[in-house]
């Protein structure tokens, strides 16, 4: 069946609730609602309020609850209703679920997943639209995870719940209804830690995840066409751990990287992945790995975010210049 | 605040106007003009409302939340105010914004997706989007008022929901400990979203949260503008005069959905609605005032026709104001944009300067 | 919780056993063998929380907060509890943990510096350094136990101070909200390092807190081991069979420094610790014991020379114990360590097998 | 005369407060107790307790209180008692604080200082010892400052308290009492933005900051002694803005650098300097950019710490693998 990427997570999500009584869903606006995104439309119907339940306004108090529930043995998926509002949970994020199993050298785990909105080109209001990976690059413990299809989002959903461990799953707006794809009915894991090579190619590697792949493959059509260059685009799909051994196996073959996210430039994803490169085949690097991503400010006004996120005119300029001898 | 006090307050809220605008208490002492202003007021509030609302559906404006049901306490709460007062309130305090002196116009030019234009002298904080989060800085500018000695009162709103956050409640504790001359007006209109209030908190009256913070509280009608006016009256002069803060509770409704982006027939009953309908703040201030013979029906009529218009003019306004240049992000950050920014500034001119067929 | 309950509460803290170890209401069914037992306790805590600072003077242990003062609330709010009931709580409550079940020998392991120990059967959650924090995870413990039907009693214990943090106060509102098998227990030892209780909040009693978040409330004397345990087992029963969350103020007082990092001579005067000095927990219950013929003079000194012994065994215990492998680290973040942990880990052993002299 | 960093903070804490009615300083135990480092000793015996107060134990409420002074036009300075509690205050600091320009389009501004010691090898408690300078590369709007000696702090921490927006000032607990240096009386700026050339060299350009400078200049010294190497070692001062210039200059010279951060690898600091270096400078660069750092774990227990933390003789095995041809 074709679906929506809301429609393979709420289908992910429902599947993993029926195999397994420890899973939960929690956050604001989840029950009767579904979701402010309808991500978890019909849940409480059907598993009832004590699985499916509204929670007060108030993050930390999601998170920090979360973590209890996920020691004593249930597994939450709780949602925050936009990544932006994470930061008012953070502590209980960075700080608890990612060190339950550090702090306890182990006796206890935190095996949760908080899944939340996220990413740009909607028209959002203020901290709606804002990109978090790459600060949970720096708070060691947690996963995170960014899926940029409908297919891998139910996948990899499902390899998050069953993951023994703490899981940041972030979905991008605008990916939510706007592409409908084939989603097998039956449950599949994505597993988490791997990329994906969508496009292969031997001239330039494309570094990207969630709504940036597809302006990467948009990109790489517009130089193929112009050029005819070979470049092969990589989905991380798991932001972290990340799989560094795709990202250096392509750049060691290619020789040329750009890198395309929509978070701000300093010390995020981009950068690391950056470093990765540069640690790992340096030798093997013909030009400097660009970054096309937001800019080092707050994510701007709707009305001024085409100018701050990436587009394909402005990855397909970064691939050319990466192209040159 | 003594428990005898307490336990008489946690009956109904404060009412002095009925819902058939009826005495049932002293009003307080508005001149009239004034108290026309404010209902003159309440008229711009909705029409306005209501024009964002249909830019909107024509996409033309960014997701707004309707101001339909908050019109007395948007006013009752910037009314009693002086100039050097401040405010600090999230999206649904527009209408508070407007009376305390924020230009509709910008307002509205915000509604287009555009960073905002305050004027300074308005002192209203940008609006809040993180909820809970503005409480806490209006206790940082009463306090601050405080240290420097300046007879200023500072006003944080919030809904109902936003009592949940952990701000909230450390606002009320600084509050209560610094005595800041701060209220808190928690415009309680029955809804979060989807989550209606008794889910929220077991607790009765959010008000009694002023409890466990020591912080005198009172809980008020919101859709009798009389009794939001006089309790920020007495509270704003109180906090003016070093009597620390008041937490009020008005009891109003969201009458319209939660934003242009929300369906609220997935969470509440038509019945509800209706229920709520017949006590909107409007309706009771007009037959208040026709009552008392400062309005004819006819000047009723005129005014909310002319305040559609005012709503109009303003909407006009501000979709010719022309916006900033899209390289306005790197002066806004940091007063003085960094070598870095000023290397993206270039990254973004060349992007716009650079066609997308030339890439 | 009527108000009028509320107002009853207010005068005093609830008390069975005064200073001198006279009963002056009805004290709980506890055992005889039990109660010395607690008692007990009582002695074991004060020496080993002595013990630790010792060490951490002779540079052996990292910063200790001193139990002193609180050896009552420590084992008034643990031994009601079953054993499948919860315990979150911070660097002062390891004598709650002890009682409830927590090996002293891996609490003092853990003063080595070194990553703890616990076992998993005396459901203890790690200890707390985010003040505040794990209340919440109290009551996610109580959420999940009602979730899933099982008869567990979940207890969040804190200080004063964290009282003022956000997470304790969103805390309380989920309790109320979801009727949580939760018990908040409070420590009240009069500071916040240097920050004295009145300083920390304007309410006079912080139990109040509860009156705005619906959650029924109890000031009890946490330097009388009947009334907290009174206090603590009431609130258990109820907790247990459905009836939802409490919170419990214990005001008792730290008569040591805060941690071993502290000096309170700055900040205290030496009136105040005299003062509090006479109304200490062991005291009283020592006076009782002996009056209702359960100890002699001598059975309590043998008991007080035991206990320092025990102490010792279980800090000599820990103190053999071997530590774990420096890159037990990579194993303890995540179930399996990333191919990344994996390098870093060979990365960390090459370091250690090369000398410093060769690098 | 010689100061400790403690007491060159203190100083610059007591001249800011003189020179300008509008400076307060505001935190847990900062008033009678002077903070539990003694950073803000005396300063409430000398200005009162109007502007030298203790707050609740609150961060949240410290963090957002502040932004709301900073706004009405007080100079807060707020101090979190240890660094790793940021987290508890990370909605205010990287949403409110970090935004109030941009959110008001330039009206209202937010010049306030946030202090908090940080940095490992003193055997702290958990969380007292984490770094969190490289998240916040990841939420614009913020400037960050870590001093590495007494002399800098004071300089540094003045041109902070005078600067329009908001900065967190992160000390170094190692460093606050082991070095004394000369400090002058009197009042000076050291500017934001700018990194300091400590050692001129030629042949490898080390890069750190905070307690880390001296570890690179110990392991320069090694490596010297050995070798004869000559070694170049700049010191950050300012983390963000970054001094890229200078970095830059220096890598083109030498064309090899290792960078030195005691705080978790991934994505943070030492990612994008090496992201700038392989941006900016790569055709001058021989070997791959090294970085020692924590590792990407939480901050150890302290019987743990000394495994975790660069030492100079990880550093100088860096140096001397980075030297290979
Ligand atoms: C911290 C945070 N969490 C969640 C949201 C999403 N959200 C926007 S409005 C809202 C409900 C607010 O309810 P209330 O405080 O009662 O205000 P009202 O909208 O009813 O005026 C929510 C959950 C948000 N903006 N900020
Ligand atoms: C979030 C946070 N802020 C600050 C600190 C530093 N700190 C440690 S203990 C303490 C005081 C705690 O007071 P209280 O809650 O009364 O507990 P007590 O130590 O008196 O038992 C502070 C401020 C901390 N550990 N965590
Ligand atoms: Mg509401
Ligand atoms: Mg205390």
């Amino acid at each position: 069946m074709k679906m929506t990427m809301i429609e393979a997570l709420n289908q992910a999500l429902e599947q993993e609730m029926s195999k397994d009584d420890r899973v939960i869903v929690m956050g604001e606006d989840v029950g009767k609602n579904g979701g402010v995104f309808r991500v978890t439309d019909r849940l409480q119907a059907r598993f009832g309020e004590k699985r499916v339940f509204d929670t007060p306004l108030a993050e930390s108090g999601i998170m920090g609850t979360a973590v209890g529930m996920a020691v004593y043995g249930l597994r939450p998926i709780a949602e925050i209703q936009f990544a932006g509002f994470l930061y008012v949970s953070m502590n209980q994020l960075v700080s608890q679920a990612a060190r339950m199993r550090f702090r306890s050298a182990g006796v206890y785990s935190c095996p949760m997943v908080v899944r939340a909105p996220y990413g740009g080109g909607v028209r959002t209001p203020e901290l709606h639209s804002d990109s978090l990976e790459g600060v949970f690059l720096q708070t060691p413990g947690l996963k995170v995870v960014i899926p940029s299809n409908p297919y891998d989002a139910k996948g990899l959903l499902v390899s998050a719940i069953e993951d023994p461990d703490p899981v940041i799953f972030l979905e991008n707006i605008k990916l939510y209804r706007s592409v409908r794809l084939e989603v097998p009915e039956e449950r599949y894991n994505i597993p988490l830690g791997k990329a994906a090579i969508v496009q292969e190619g031997s001239d330039l590697t494309l570094i990207s995840y969630g709504a940036m792949v597809a302006v990467a493959q948009e990109a790489a059509r517009m130089v193929k066409e112009k050029s005819g260059a070979s470049l092969e685009i990589i989905d991380l799909r798991t932001i972290w751990p990340m799989d560094e051994e795709t990202i250096v196996a392509s750049v060691e073959k290619t020789g040329r990287a750009v890198i395309i996210s929509e978070a701000p430039r300093a010390g995020g994803v981009s950068a690391e992945i950056t470093a990765i490169i540069n640690e790992q085949c340096l030798y093997s690097l013909l030009k400097p790995v660009a970054r096309v991503t937001g800019f080092d400010t707050p994510f701007p006004s709707p009305g001024l975010e085409d100018y701050y996120l990436p587009t394909p005119a402005r990855v397909a300029r970064a691939i050319v210049e990466t192209l040159e001898a | 605040m003594s428990i005898q006090e307490l336990s008489a307050e946690l009956d109904a809220p404060f009412q002095i106007m009925d819902e058939n605008g009826r005495l049932i208490g002293t009003p307080p002492d508005i001149a009239d003009t004034k108290l026309l202003e404010m209902y003159r007021a309440m008229y711009f509030i909705r029409a306005f409302s209501n024009k964002i609302v249909a830019l909107q559906r024509q996409g033309k404006a960014t997701t707004w939340g309707s101001l339909s049901g908050h019109e007395a306490t948007s006013v009752g709460f910037a009314a009693p105010l002086e100039p050097q007062d401040w405010m600090a309130g999230s999206y649904r305090d527009a209408g508070s914004y407007y009376f305390k002196g924020l230009s509709p116009a910008n307002i509205a030019y915000y509604q287009r997706g555009l960073p905002p234009k305050y004027e300074a002298g308005a002192n209203c904080l940008p609006v809040q989007i993180v909820i809970g989060t503005q409480v806490l800085h209006a206790v940082g500018i009463g306090m601050a008022a405080k240290i420097k000695g300046d007879p200023v009162v500072s006003v944080g709103l919030c809904g109902d929901g936003a009592t949940s956050e952990g701000d909230f409640n450390e606002a009320l504790n600084f509050a209560g400990v610094f005595q800041a001359p701060v209220i808190f007006g928690v415009i309680n209109n029955g809804w979060a979203i989807s989550l209606p209030r008794h889910k929220q908190s077991a607790v009765k009256w959010l008000a009694m949260r002023g409890v466990g913070f020591g912080v005198p509280y009172k809980i008020v009608d919101g859709n009798d503008l009389f009794a939001v006016y006089a309790t920020v009256k007495e509270a704003a002069d109180r906090a003016r005069n070093g009597g620390g803060p008041t937490l009020i509770e008005a009891i109003t409704y969201r009458l319209g959905a939660h934003t242009t982006a929300d369906d609220p027939t997935r969470y509440r009953e038509q019945e509800e609605l209706d229920f709520w309908q017949e006590k909107e703040p409007i309706k009771r201030m007009r037959l208040y005032l026709i009552n008392r013979g400062l309005l004819t029906e006819a000047e009723d009529k005129a005014m909310a026709e002319e305040e559609e218009i005012h709503a109009q003019a303003v909407v006009d306004e501000a979709f010719n104001t022309p916006p900033p240049p899209p390289d306005a992000i790197f002066e806004m950050t940091w007063q003085t944009p960094s070598p870095r920014m000023e290397r993206q500034r270039s990254e973004l001119k060349r992007n716009l300067a650079e066609k997308d067929g030339e890439f």
